[in-house]
């Protein structure tokens, strides 16, 4: 059944009315026919969007819904107070594509959800996909094929890249997630590395790192002590420049740690084959 | 977005950490001027936001406002690590006895500020984590009850701070996390903290970096951004809400999705050699609308070091079609004859590639797959430059 | 401590809460100054520190100054549940459509603030409570992040406010929590919150309780207490740093411990049946010294319907040593015939029974046990009463 | 062995060279030798104190001592720093003395060790006392005997009251704990009896309750479900007026909840023998 999310999943967007939130609400019910069984815009409960009825407030919604997920597209300045707005409901998935949260907002977060029971998957990340199943998120659907692959990846787009290459050549994937860019997110690599050593559907496993942090080195230290399946990887920015920030908040390379080198290095030495180039990673999982 | 040594300073003075701070020059007639009215020695600190300024020669002791003024007219003429340097800081000059460190940062892993406090005060801290590791004393701080007075002491302590120095300390260590908290940064250290002979604790140089993202409710902070020490490119991507890092290669990329355009200035690196490189880093970011896209593709093209460009859109949030119009909106305003390379995938793709095709546009070629993309940006910029 | 309704107001006019706040008169003619000076009906208040001042009659509408004048001076000379009103607060009177209830107050068995909202505002919300629990809604807060906007939302949608109203609702819900908060109250409450009938969201009238375990860092706070309004002893007892709550018996306590304190009152009563009773609670608390235990001594023989005094000590932080010579001290200053009994164990319990048994006063006498002292010191009481 | 502390606890104290600090550190150390090891005054680091050695900060003393507890004698406005202080050093033991904390200061120090490997006793409380073993408060040792009954009260002078009445009739303690009359308090009656129930030294227990809040209460739903020992109780305030503070701030009877009569009722629902007057206790445990 993959990981995160399947056909059973039970999902309600917050911030369903605005610009993003219609457009991929539209292609998540599109994708996943029922999955999306409601929506949540201050203001506008009562009301009806897409087929699906809008509540106020995320308590209201998962009373009448019984949703067991949520997804929130709102925008930054409001986007913690979303995210808590679920948890407060102990939903067990959210997941947040609204990007540039503040950093001291997401340290607050992080902490109040530090023992939970629900878990946050971004911000600032595409959210995730179980081919054939569930959608919840940004991931194009038709770019993806059911199969044993799983995928995650600090990036969205890159993550597509491969994705579409793997599908290409008829390898499938359980589920692909997209942890997001920012220095403070919910679900780290190793979160997702556990999930899919223990899912019985998934097996072989893909990362997409790159530079900044040591979130890589620390996968990698994961995977030589609790990963069997073969993992394949790839680091993206080996040729940025040193202090300089690469779009993503965690991309930047500082006093020598977080180079493209020393993730890739740690990766090998765990046993990881790392692409030099994305498209590589069909072959290095064959 | 980093402040300047007399803006961060500022800041530290408004949450009660004494600071050394004097005035601002742009002439070395005005650094005369300052220098009189400070009296006594002073300090000439070029204001560039960078680090390594002292070894660069860029800050001076005056003796006499003669000197001052002098030294001003060097260091203004300077550059320091490609940046100019604009202005300077008169500081009187302070009596050193002691320098420390202290400074607050995220730390990413834990996710907590992290404290952070050594000895060894007046050198880069990156500089100390590698040479004397065990010279930094760390206290993590839970942004639920902030720095507690327990924690200032464990790093007082730590560093084998003289007792009588702990109660100022402490009082600038809050300050300093105050400062943090505040101005939502993510980095604000003061190097150093020096005692000074007559036994006072005091701020002689300091740093603070701004979370991006918080700009939004620091309005005051944002205004401070030293608009003339950037490239107008750079201002005007900001404010289109682009991600954008100027490089030194001739290939012009604009990517959505930071991963995927660090991929594809990897790949044009790859199959570009020694030879041909990457002109710049482009984000648009995630669901970028027509004029977003034809701003970048102006920005590209102002870079008169272009040879080629290569877009590479994967859409997911971001759609094909909107990218497409971009393009051909910014082209209707900027006539050029660079090549251009693109590869549209993802969410409608399709709808965007009969946009372009329907433009009939002569320098732009189509591409399936990311590496024939990168190759054919290549091919063009190589060719492109053995003609001229 | 218990803020009077206009202090109460004022603070939530400072948190940005919308609030009908008049004037305080101490006279029928400042009433009568205020009415004239705001024009229009008004109301005048009663301020006392007790619920239930509609109902006893404290709240009157005037809508005329003669009228003002007139209502003044009859609630002036009110005393209610035993409070003379001492000031009425001049209110313009206000166009009330709905009431609604909220307010902020600590859940001990949570840990943790919580909010309370009811669309049945204007009547005490023990009353609500206990009539119709189901129209309360609350929202626990997190300490660490303060009240959330889309706990103000559940709020709003729990009592079915109308929708046009949720954005002052948040603003005002914000604000009481800020109040609650900066206060170290732990009661903060608007009742009735009232939706004017021009569709405004006002604080008609509301209560704040501040922790008296905070006033020590809330010297602005501290200074408001109504101290006229308050008995002379309870105000030294306070200043002394003594637990002191008057009661209508006759037998004077002074005990260490709270505990303690109010079971030596259940033993006097048990013993002393419907006949004599305690004359107050008196707790020195832990580890007083001799001054303290004076200044307690010299409070409970300032009662007048005193007829006898039990001491009752069992040293732990605090020293039996220490009472023994504060007793002494205040017999030195204070000569009295009331009868007394004393007892002490626990810490240093022999060296202050010699030092009282030195001092051979006439109408002080030991006992052994709790049980002992308390019938000793009924019947001294009762004997006292008979001779009268 | 009791509950909390034995003879082999090895305890600092917060505030050591303060005036009763100072007392109750001589008064512990002449109770059970040895069991203080130290103590933390900041800016005294390096002195000696009543014989043992005094640091600037819990993090030195815990090294240099290896000390598994804390007792805290600090004023309060530095009550939570001092308590925050040992929590970071994850003593399993704090019991803090200190009497007038403010409540949104124990709200931020009760919300942080929630889930934590520290416990609180207290504040304002007179700590705990293992007869014969350990003295962690100040309790008066000569007034305790070594036995096989359990304590746990609300107030302080009160359980010295119902020790010495149980002692002068040779009826030993176990563990006599004062948990403290604040509103918000690190142990509560629950805790001590879980503890009790479960430790072989303990045959019957003593819950010495008082007007305000609905502890009681909740005891008496617990001790109905999980406590088969013998347990006797008394409730302090029965004739304190409604309204008005007796002196613990958390001794208020508010809108008929927190009644004597109320926790008197649950209590011997749940088949506790409830005292009128506490020298009554003893007889009710024989």
């Amino acid at each position: 059944m993959a990981i995160l999310a399947d056909k059973n999943t039970r999902l309600i967007v917050q911030g369903i009315t605005g610009r993003e939130g219609s457009f991929h609400t539209q292609q998540m019910i599109e994708y996943g026919a029922g999955i999306v069984v409601g929506g949540v815009t201050p203001g506008k409960g009562g009301t009806e969007h897409l087929g699906v009825p809008v509540f106020d407030t995320v308590r209201e919604a998962v009373k009448e819904t019984g949703a067991d997920a949520s997804i929130i597209f709102v925008p930054a300045p409001y986007g913690a107070d979303a995210i808590l707005e679920a948890v407060a409901s102990e939903l067990p998935l959210i997941v947040c594509i609204t990007e540039g949260i503040p950093v001291l907002d997401m340290m607050r977060v992080y902490n109040t959800m530090k023992g939970g029971p629900s878990r946050l998957i971004g911000p600032n990340c595409p959210g995730l996909i179980t081919p054939g199943e569930a959608k919840v998120g940004i991931i194009p659907g038709y770019i993806t094929k059911p199969g044993g692959i799983g995928m995650v990846s600090r990036s969205g787009t890159l993550t597509y890249e491969v994705i579409w290459a793997l599908s290409e050549l008829d390898m499938g994937q359980s589920t692909a997630v997209g942890i997001g860019g920012d220095p403070i997110n919910g679900t780290n690599f190793i979160d997702c590395l556990r999930m899919f050593q223990d899912d019985e559907h998934t097996e072989k496993i893909v990362l997409m790192g790159e530079i900044g942090g040591d979130e890589e080195e620390r996968a990698a230290a994961f995977i030589k002590e609790y990963v069997t399946k073969p993992v394949a990887a790839y680091i993206a920015g080996r040729t940025a420049p040193p202090g300089r920030r690469m779009g993503h908040a965690g991309a930047i390379i500082s006093g020598g740690a977080g180079t493209a080198q020393g993730k890739i290095d740690a990766l090998e030495e765990a046993g990881v084959k790392v692409a030099k180039i994305p498209t590589q990673i069909p072959k290095l999982l064959s | 977005m980093n402040l300047h040594e007399y803006q961060s300073k500022g800041r530290f003075a408004r949450f009660g950490i004494p600071v050394i701070l004097g005035k601002v020059a742009t002439s070395p007639q005005e650094a005369y001027e300052i220098a009189r009215e400070l009296g006594g020695t002073v300090v000439v600190k070029s204001q560039v936001l960078t680090g390594g300024r002292g070894k660069a020669g860029g800050v001076k002791l005056a003796r006499t406002t003669e000197e001052a003024e002098q030294v001003a007219n060097q260091i203004l003429g300077m550059s320091i690590k490609g940046l100019p340097v604009r202005k300077v800081l008169i500081d009187p000059a302070a009596n050193i006895g002691t320098e420390i460190y202290l400074g607050v940062t995220n730390d990413r892993a834990a996710g907590k500020p992290v404290m952070m406090a050594s000895s060894e005060g007046g050198v880069e801290i990156e500089q100390v984590a590698h040479d004397k590791p065990e010279a930094i004393i760390r206290e993590h701080i839970d942004p639920f009850l902030g720095l507690r007075d327990y924690q200032a002491r464990n790093l007082a302590s730590g560093i084998n701070l003289p007792r009588e120095h702990w109660r100022a300390f402490t009082k600038i260590a809050h300050g300093l996390y105050q400062t943090y908290l505040n101005t939502d940064a993510v980095l604000a250290e003061i190097n150093p903290l020096v005692i000074t002979r007559e036994g006072q604790l005091i701020a002689l140089d300091g740093k603070i970096s701004i979370d991006d993202n918080a700009l939004f409710r620091q309005p005051e902070l944002a205004e401070m951004r030293d608009i003339e020490a950037e490239p107008k490119e750079v201002v005007h991507a900001r404010a289109a809400g682009l991600s954008y890092v100027k490089l030194d290669g001739q290939i012009g990329c604009m990517v959505n999705g930071a991963g995927l355009a660090m991929t594809t200035m990897d790949m044009i690196k790859l199959y570009g050699g020694d030879e041909v490189g990457p002109a710049n880093f482009l984000d648009i970011g995630g669901g970028a609308q027509a004029d977003k896209v034809a701003v970048a593709l102006r920005i590209i093209l102002s870079d008169p070091g272009v040879r080629s460009v290569l877009f590479n859109i994967f859409g997911g949030i971001t759609r094909c079609d909107e990218v497409a119009r971009g393009i051909l909106q910014a082209l209707g305003e900027v006539s050029t004859n660079v090549p251009m390379v693109i590869r549209l995938n993802g969410t409608n793709a399709a709808e965007g590639r009969a946009i372009i095709d329907s433009a009939n546009i002569p320098n732009l070629t189509s591409a399936e797959t990311l590496t024939e993309a990168a190759q054919k940006a290549v091919d063009a910029a190589k060719q492109a430059m053995r003609a001229n």
